[in-house]
């Protein structure tokens, strides 16, 4: 059988079949589904793997096309940016899933936890693979509505709000992206993702409407690329459980409303378009609002994970910047962002969720001398913020650096200001932490004896090692960003489609 | 306007004029009877627009079997029986009900 | 009650409301009946060619029987459902007999003699008329009914012979006979609901016996099962858990 | 001002006070019964239209056999209403439905 | 060839009246048989429709103006389809369903009670559990040849047959409520009935056949079509309960027993709205005007509105789903002026309107059907369906409400539900006739209809730390109805392309569907 048309299908029901199996399982039946869980997430590595192999090596296409209605299909398309998104979710799903299980040891509801987090997933690769504005949306809102029960998986009181809070912010942004698509559709027929852009033949008859097209779509996407006015949901999302809030919130949802945004200004309007629309301004702008405005509010937030939520919100808005500016090293860093950010940020979440469960610290104030107990995750928290700051070897610095030199490529040298005040701001409310956290000394009440305290009480592995990991492959990220297969030089590709380097 | 027109307009007329007092009036049993004369004067119209069957149809359902239904509800609804006391003379209120 | 200030009170908001509804629901059905006008339309010169094949040779009965039997078919079906549905609400599963004094006064005693008999009599006339001349099933069943509910309500033994597997039968027989004869004559290759010319007559005959003597049986089921039953009611005030 | 006409006009007339009995009366047994008078009327329209459509002297068979299944299915219909009527009356001691607005 | 129409009509009715016959515990095997045959039979049509189009049949072997015709073309047949589909799912469901809840009939054990009389003691009296199947084989059969009939008067007998079907399954139970409901039903549907009737008189009177195909090809225009247009359209609406004329259905929907309510809402509704559509867009489609279609789409959207807002107010979980219903058959109206003639008639997006409509009625048909088992399922294990104390429930009842969810993201049209293929459909003819207030009610509708589902997931969501036991023992076959039909309801919008198509046989658009093939 031809591997080109079913193997992005394999993807996909790769994670779709083992959640409905769960569904099937009972509790406390723990062996049965931690096979099951790692299984899928396994073949979903190796098939990544392969497929990054086959269309970067050897230039092949994988694309299945089904008939949805009469004249729209659901096309899955697997090209080097789709790539990027894939191979992000696949390494990290299948790390969350080890750190996931050992996090819920014995909590209730797990069937329906993990039942849930693999359908989250296969929303989330088809978002990656969607090669039409149509099966986008469709995953688009599968993955809205497949990560409520996640929010609420505790059924406290607050969960229940927050996942009101969610909905609400997360179905509005949805019927806006319904109707921008629907709307552009009626004017241009069936949109597919082409790198440079399809619709340009609109351009001369359809100036104002295509104006407010761009509008509502990104209006849609911002609400999960947690763009200013619509980032509410976020901070308030961090209720649900660590595995929920790392891999999720920092990585899948918000990576998909950022992901939208570049698809749509680069695969569907095409950068020259939407600079004669004079919509990139706007954009960089409200980017640059929502990244300064998320670190001084990260500043003002004293529990942990509420602080790194607006970090995130921060974070995802330097990919919007980035497409918002006309230079190839912009486009670069932008697309580059996408894999760093997500390495980096899940790093400090499941470090936090190490703090919470191991010792139950929530609050910043409390982690004073944690390093010393915990010398390993503290370590990798540290990575973590040194790489968010953008200090030098690790990622961070590599998509800041290429963002610097594409705002001075597209002359608006004002976005360096942004990138250096934001640094600034980073290092505010990251580097008291780590300093409080290796040099502070230990609190009274963590129990036990005098010698207790300086006694090293690490996590158990299964939360360890996954932080560690993540660590080192943002260390390495930001080393080996000159290697072929690292995803500098992925972004370097992505870019070279959309944008000609001189 | 030949004589049979003039008696199919006093006809007409009439069912409506009877139609309003069966609607209007104030005693229920009353109604009901005045809608079983409703019902023969349609099967009459019936006759007079040579439909001898059909009328005999609407004069024996329309106006015998469900005149004879709304008799016996009338008989329960405004009959002196209230439901409370159902429990202690179920027998006499069947019996007597053919009398009313 | 005139000291009703005519807007306060919604009663009379809907009375007029209604009044002015209906009148130009009136004006307008009067505008179309005007505009039907009176040359004719129907069907009646094309059920006039086919009578002869039809078994019978009264045109009503023809349309009914044959010509358009699936909507008699179906109305029967209705009959059926309405009984058993006010059969269901009382729980009863047959119709036994009023324990009647027998002399239920001289002048009911004479009548009854006098006009049951009558009535079957003109009842069974009608069905055998209605072949060739107004007449007919429905007619038929329903002053048979009239004369079984008239023994019932003077006391006499009637429907409440029937036992239940009995008055079930007799509820089903003019629904279920008409459905036999088409399914057998559909699976015999014949289209669904047609007669083979040379017997639509009798076979006619025969479905309008059966729906003659259900429309009888249901007139009285209906008129018994329309009293509710005493002890079957809803005790509790509020409406149950449903 | 053929016989039709007047009793088409008359069968008109007779819907229109029906619709208004059964929106503004509230006791069970009147809105049955206006219900009942209403489908006597259309009964009547028809019979006055197979008159209108008769052929020398044979009034059209199809309209007679559209009012003989209507009957049937009113009077079905009607005794159906008045057993959940009296069995309701029986249980509450209503004769109208609670909060029935105006209309049924 | 087997004639697989008649055969749908004839299966239920003979298993029909074969449990009434019969009675007792084999009515139940008997209703299921006639589920499964008139499941086979009816796919069976649709494999003959899809192979060789449109089927016509004379019954009686009389041509059309003088005897009766059946006629399934894609439209009648999509919806004899759904009917099977989701009358099976009723049915397996039903088989567990009367002995899970304590009915207030008596158990046979007790006294008899043989009606007025005190004669020799007979046999059990009518337990809901018995009574059942016979009145639902009718039911279907009823709705079966509805969708099939093409004659007006045998529409309005088939109508009546389902009115009286319906009321007396409402009233199955006998309970003081149920009584109240089906009585205030009854009337109303017999009030739509003389409506329709007179319009069929008036248009028998004007066109002098009873035929669809016939009236359709006569090109009717002038008062007194029009006029019976709008009483028969008045007549169907009233039936198929759109605003203002929705007062009897939540209390109708919500006091029957739950497979009942669930026939109700997701076919009895259906089939008015189907002989509206069929009627107004071949009758009285040269007669109709841009103005009537406008007022009945903000009947549409006003029911949709309200609709939503009473069923966010409801403290009962079975009167949400009904107003519920409510709402969502204020979306089917909003077609009718999508695929009016608003602007240029000649153009594509009517079709694609009337599709759309008609698939949201197919993947309303299985949500809502679900919804409603799934609410019967709640309601007898807890024994109340109060909304705002079934916390922990979802821990109790975690594939019911899994469903539930599934159904309402269906209801709301999200993708990838068959809803959101309808709301996608009827969106884009929205913003192709430019007429964007119908977009923005589609949208308002899905939200408020997130609204509802919301509540109810998040207050079964609430952890009840008392009773975090382990889930209720349901029976298994009522789970995987429930179940099933959430998850067809999913399919059904994934693969979209055949049913689509199958719609296209004999739609009434022919001319505009040229011009979408090439």
């Amino acid at each position: 059988m031809d591997w080109g048309f079913w193997l992005p299908q394999i993807m996909l029901f790769s994670s779709l079949i083992p959640a409905l199996v769960i569904f099937l399982l009972r509790d406390e039946q723990f062996w049965p589904r931690t096979i099951l869980n790692l299984s899928a997430s396994g073949l979903k590595l190796i098939l990544a793997g392969f497929m990054a192999w086959g269309v970067l090596a050897e230039g092949r296409t994988y694309e299945a096309s089904l008939p949805f209605l009469h004249d729209q299909e659901l096309l899955l398309r697997v090209e080097p940016l789709s790539l990027m998104l894939v191979g992000l979710s696949s390494i990290l799903w299948f790390i969350t899933t080890i750190y996931a299980i050992g996090y819920l040891e014995n909590s209730p509801h797990r069937t329906r936890f993990f039942g849930f987090f693999s359908l989250c997933v296969t929303a989330t690769i088809g978002i990656a693979l969607a090669g039409n504005l149509i099966t986008f949306l469709i995953f688009y809102e599968m993955l809205s509505v497949v990560t409520y029960p996640l929010v609420v998986h505790r059924g406290t009181p607050e969960a229940l709000a927050a996942g009101r809070t969610y909905l609400l912010y997360t179905l509005g942004g949805g019927v806006l992206l319904l109707i921008g698509i629907i709307w552009l559709q009626v004017l241009a027929g069936p949109v597919e993702f082409v790198a440079g852009g399809t619709i340009q033949f609109l351009a001369d008859d359809h100036q104002a409407s295509l104006i407010v097209i761009f509008a509502l779509l990104i209006a849609g996407l911002g609400v999960k690329a947690a763009i200013v006015p619509l980032h509410r949901w976020l901070p308030e999302a961090m209720i649900a459980p660590a595995p929920v809030s790392a891999l999720l919130h920092a990585v899948a949802v918000v990576k998909a409303g950022a992901y939208g945004i570049v698809r749509v200004v680069y695969d569907v309007y095409g950068l020259e378009l939407s600079r004669d629309l004079g919509v990139l301004i706007p954009l960089a702008l409200i980017a640059s609002f929502t990244i300064i405005y998320g670190s001084v509010r990260a500043l003002t937030e004293f529990d942990l994970k509420r602080r790194l939520a607006y970090s995130t919100v921060s974070q995802v808005s330097y990919i919007a910047l980035g497409t918002a500016l006309i230079g190839p090293a912009a486009t670069v860093g932008a697309t580059v962002h996408l894999i760093h950010q997500g390495v980096m940020k899940i790093t400090l979440f499941f470090c936090a969720g190490v703090f919470a469960e191991a010792r139950h610290i929530h609050d910043i104030r409390e982690m004073s001398g944690v390093g010393r107990s915990m010398p390993l995750t503290m370590s990798a928290f540290t990575l973590g913020a040194f790489g968010m700051i953008g200090v030098p070897p690790l990622a961070g610095f590599v998509s800041k650096w290429h963002l610097g030199i594409g705002s001075l490529e597209s002359d608006q040298p004002w976005v360096i200001a942004i990138l250096i005040t934001s640094s600034i701001l980073n290092s505010a409310y990251f580097l008291p932490i780590v300093y409080k956290g290796w040099f502070g000394e230990p609190h009274e009440d963590i129990e036990g004896v005098e010698a207790e305290r300086f006694q090293i009480r690490e996590a158990p592995w299964s939360l360890l090692g996954p932080s560690l990991t993540t660590a080192g492959v943002s260390l390495l990220a930001g080393l080996l960003a000159a290697w072929i297969y690292s995803p500098l030089s992925l972004a370097e590709i992505v870019a070279n489609q959309r944008i000609f380097l001189p | 306007m030949t004589f049979e027109m003039l008696f199919d307009v006093i006809l007409a007329l009439m069912l409506v004029w009877l139609c309003w007092r069966v609607l209007a009036a104030p005693d229920l049993f009353k109604a009901v009877v005045l809608f079983i004369v409703y019902g023969l004067l349609i099967a009459l119209a019936f006759v007079r627009l040579q439909a001898p069957d059909i009328g005999l149809a609407e004069a024996s359902i329309g106006a015998g079997l469900t005149g004879a239904l709304m008799l016996d509800a009338v008989g329960q609804m405004t009959g002196r029986r209230m439901p409370w006391q159902r429990k202690d003379e179920p027998d006499r209120k069947e019996a007597d009900h053919g009398q009313s | 009650m005139d000291n009703r200030d005519p807007l306060s009170n919604p009663g009379y908001l809907v009375r007029i409301l209604s009044m002015v509804l209906s009148a130009g629901l009136l004006a307008v059905l009067i505008a179309a009946v005007v505009d039907l006008g009176d040359e004719p339309t129907g069907l009646t010169a094309r059920v006039m060619e086919q009578i002869d094949q039809s078994g019978v040779s009264h045109p009503p009965t023809a349309v009914l029987l044959n010509f358009r039997a699936y909507d008699t078919w179906l109305e029967v079906a209705v009959l059926l459902l309405a009984a058993w549905g006010a059969l269901a609400l009382r729980q009863a599963t047959r119709l036994p007999e009023q324990p009647q004094a027998t002399s239920a006064g001289p002048v009911l005693d004479w009548l009854v003699r006098l006009l049951v008999p009558l009535l079957i009599v003109t009842g069974v006339y009608l069905l055998w008329l209605g072949t060739n001349a107004p007449g007919g099933a429905f007619q038929a069943g329903a002053v048979i009914g009239a004369a079984l509910v008239l023994l019932r309500l003077s006391g006499y033994r009637s429907v409440g012979l029937l036992d239940a597997l009995w008055l079930r039968g007799s509820l089903l027989a003019g629904f279920a006979g008409f459905l036999l004869i088409a399914t057998v004559l559909f699976l015999a290759g014949w289209t669904f609901l047609e007669y083979p010319p040379d017997q639509a007559g009798l076979l006619i005959v025969i479905i309008e016996l059966l729906i003659t003597w259900t429309v009888a049986v249901s007139f009285v089921a209906l008129f018994v099962a329309a009293r509710p039953d005493p002890d079957d009611l809803n005790t509790e005030s509020e409406g149950g858990h449903g | 001002m053929s016989l039709f006409l007047i009793y088409a006009l008359a069968a008109v007339g007779l819907f229109a006070i029906c619709l208004h009995a059964i929106i503004t009366r509230s006791h069970l047994l009147r809105k049955i019964l206006a219900l009942n008078m209403m489908g006597s009327s259309v009964f009547l329209l028809l019979i006055a239209i197979a008159y209108r459509n008769s052929v020398e002297e044979t009034a059209d068979p199809v309209p007679h056999a559209m009012v003989l299944t209507g009957i049937v299915v009113a009077v079905s219909a009607t005794a159906f209403a008045l057993a959940l009527a009296r069995r309701y009356h029986a249980e509450t001691g209503e004769t109208e439905l609670s909060d029935g607005d105006g209309s049924t | 060839m087997i004639e697989a129409a008649i055969w749908v009509i004839l299966i239920p009715l003979i298993c029909g009246l074969a449990a009434f016959a019969i009675g007792g515990r084999t009515s139940r095997l008997l209703g299921l048989i006639g589920a499964g045959l008139t499941t086979i039979a009816a796919f069976l049509l649709v494999a003959e429709v899809w192979v060789n189009g449109v089927w016509e049949y004379s019954l009686g072997g009389w041509e059309a103006p003088l005897g009766i015709s059946l006629r399934a073309d894609g439209l009648s047949t999509f919806m004899i389809a759904m009917t099977a589909v989701v009358g099976l799912g009723i049915s397996l469901y039903a088989v567990r369903y009367f002995a899970l809840t304590p009915g207030p009939s008596p158990d046979p054990s007790a006294p008899l009670r043989t009606g007025a009389g005190r004669g020799e003691k007979s046999q059990a009296t009518w337990l809901p559990s018995e009574s059942y199947w016979p009145l639902w084989m009718l039911l279907w059969a009823s709705l079966n040849a509805l969708f099939l009939s093409s004659d007006i008067f045998n529409l309005y007998v088939g109508l009546e047959l389902l009115t009286l079907a319906s009321v007396a399954l409402i009233i199955l139970e006998r309970e003081r409520a149920s009584i109240i409901a089906g009585l205030r039903y009854l009337l109303a549907a017999f009030l739509g009935s003389m409506a329709y009737l007179l319009g069929v008189a008036l248009l028998y009177a004007e066109a002098g056949v009873l035929d669809l195909q016939l009236l359709a090809d006569a090109e009717l225009t002038g008062t007194a079509v029009q006029v019976a247009g709008g009483l028969m359209a008045v007549g169907l609406l009233l039936k198929a309960a759109l605003f203002p004329m929705h007062f009897w259905l939540p209390a109708a929907h919500s006091s029957a027993p739950a497979p009942v309510s669930a026939a109700l809402s997701a076919l009895v509704v259906k089939a008015a709205f189907y002989l509206l559509i069929r009627l107004w867009f071949e009758v009285f489609e040269p007669a109709s005007s841009i103005a009537v279609e406008q007022v009945i789409g903000v009947l549409g959207a006003t029911a949709i509105i309200l609709g939503s807002f009473q069923a966010i107010r409801q403290a009962r979980l079975k009167m949400m789903i009904a107003y519920s219903t409510v709402a969502q058959v204020g979306y089917l109206f909003v077609m009718i002026p999508l695929a009016g003639s608003f602007g240029d008639p000649q153009d594509v997006w009517r079709f694609e309107a009337w599709t759309g409509g008609l698939y949201h009625a197919l993947s309303h048909g299985f949500a809502k059907a679900s919804m409603f088992l799934a609410a019967g399922v709640i309601l007898s294990s807890l024994g109340h369906d109060r909304v705002w104390n079934l916390a922990g429930s979802a821990a109790r009842f975690p594939v019911i409400y899994l469903s539930f969810g599934i159904a309402g993201m269906s209801l709301m049209g999200l993708p990838p539900s068959a809803g959101f293929v309808g709301k996608w459909l009827m969106l884009t003819s929205a913003v192709e006739s430019a007429q964007w207030w119908w977009a923005v009610i589609l949208l308002v509708g899905g939200l408020l209809t997130a609204g509802y589902v919301a509540i109810v997931l998040s207050q079964a969501l609430q952890r009840d730390v008392e009773i975090d036991r382990e889930p209720d023992p349901i029976p298994r076959i009522m789970t995987l109805s429930v179940f099933g039909l959430a998850v067809l309801s999913m399919l059904l919008g994934l693969r979209a392309a055949e049913p689509l198509e199958f719609l296209e046989i004999g739609a009434p658009f022919q001319t505009l569907i040229t011009t979408v093939e090439e």
